[in-house]
């Protein structure tokens, strides 16, 4: 079963908004889940994407509610690719950073349960600068593929896209 | 998430159930803050809390501070495991008094 | 909002197991919610994949747990698209019907109710015959895309793709 | 799907509370049909359903059925609006016994 759960297993488009949140957990368990992790590492995988999501709808758009977030998983060979993308204005990569952990106060831990779960994080600007570009395509069983793209942009801002890599076994 | 809070010996017991995510640790806070605010100890029951995130183990330590400057005992009891593994990640499990049952907490803040 | 909500809002590939249709109910309700459906809508929509869905479970799959389902919904103009891809034998579309609904007995309303909900109902066979094809393409601000695909053959049977279309305002 | 049974003036009233779905029907199925073979009157209480579908719809016309059978009243009280709406898709809102409330369900059928 695990072997043949390979590919796109996740695009899911939301609002970024705190109420979505449990829809996105939910559909990141289910998709974690089929693929064969157990159920440890699922519910860590569940909570890092949640934080992920957290500080697009705080940091990233500000708690504007109107912004979209993007939840794709892919499932390739013994990893889990996940990749979040926003449309808000790009971040500074190096403003991403935990609190120190012996500095106990109420905050900061987002990021370091992402480091912590996760075994490769990275931000990029999504692949085609300003704007959103949706896609979708098309393979046959032999393994060529046809795709086609539509344009989308929103002119927001040159959005983010948070690259996080986890190996399951 | 669901809350229901009950006075056992003088200490007020919080229990929250269910997922205390980003939608709904504002509510937490304020619970917990109110309880602290009256001056009274307090123990948060988390064994039916199926789910907790960054913004909720923010509201416990918040929660656990303001009592630790009133003077007021702070702990936790009965954490289910989903928690104390958030609350593991975190490196929050030797920061708060964890009961592992109500009257061990009880008994441990009297 | 609901304008600049267009494209592609969902891809959950999911188990095909009664399990699963909470997981599905909630990804389908976030997305037709967010796309500006007022909530009797959504509720009708949300009832109408399940269904749909159920059908693949029970008639499609027979209940062999390991098959899968795709579900991808695109917000083109006014209207919301819905494919669900299976990988089972491939049905004749003809057999896909209600029950008279005077007849009263247990069963036989799932594809009444789809019926009554989408606007559009038709089956095909997946875009290149057998096998499961994924792809993903991007696109840019400006309307231009690309796209990359990835076969993915699974080889016991041609699949199935159900296609509805609900007009929403 | 949570579910509760009790007797009220010797009917059998069954509770369904929550999401009857695929996954959930056959033991809703499992619970009307129990009651049915008791050979008592039944009313089925869909006030918290927040969801049915076309099997759980199909469990409530075979339990139906089965007490027409057996000569016994079934019907069915305080339907939330959305399972109202599943039963008007299904056409069965004139076919099932619909009471708004317990009590003229009661009132009705003794
Ligand atoms: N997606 C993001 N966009 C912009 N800034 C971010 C993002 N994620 C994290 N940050 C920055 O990193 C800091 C640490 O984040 P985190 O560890 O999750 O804790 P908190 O959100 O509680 O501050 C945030 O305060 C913010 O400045
Ligand atoms: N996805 C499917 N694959 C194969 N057969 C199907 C599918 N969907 C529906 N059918 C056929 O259509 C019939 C009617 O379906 P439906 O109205 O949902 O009622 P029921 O599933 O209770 O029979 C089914 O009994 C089945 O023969």
């Amino acid at each position: 079963m695990t072997a043949t759960r390979e590919g796109r297993m996740l695009e899911l488009r939301v609002l970024a908004r705190p109420a979505e949140l449990k829809t996105i957990r939910e559909a990141v368990r289910s998709c974690v889940d089929g693929c064969g992790c157990d159920p440890e590492s699922t519910a860590d995988i569940v909570l890092a994407i949640d934080e992920a999501c957290q500080n697009i709808i705080r940091h990233a758009y500000s708690g504007q509610p109107d912004g979209e977030i993007v939840i794709e998983i892919d499932h390739v060979g013994d990893k889990l690719i996940f990749s979040l993308t926003d449309f808000a204005p790009t971040i500074d990569p190096d403003t991403v950073k935990p609190r120190d952990l012996d500095d106990i106060r109420p905050g900061g831990l987002g990021t370091h349960f992402i480091r912590q779960v996760m075994d490769e994080t990275s931000f990029a600007q999504p692949p085609s600068g300003q704007g959103n570009g949706q896609g979708n395509g098309q393979g046959n069983g032999q393994g060529n593929g046809q795709g086609n793209g539509q344009g989308n942009g929103q002119g927001n801002g040159q959005g983010n896209l948070l690259r996080m890599v986890r190996r399951i076994d | 998430m669901e809350h229901a809070v009950r006075e056992e010996q003088k200490t007020l017991v919080v229990s929250l159930q269910g997922e205390v995510d980003l939608e709904h640790s504002p509510k937490a806070r304020e619970i917990l803050l109110d309880c602290v605010a009256k001056k009274r100890d307090v123990l948060v029951d988390l064994s039916e809390v199926s789910y907790i995130d960054s913004s909720g183990v923010a509201s416990l330590v918040e929660a656990f501070q303001t009592a630790k400057k009133a003077g007021s005992a702070f702990g936790l009891v009965s954490v289910n495991p989903a928690a104390m593994r958030v609350l593991e990640l975190a490196r929050l499990d030797k920061v708060f008094l964890i009961h592992a049952t109500l009257a061990d907490g009880l008994g441990g803040s009297s």
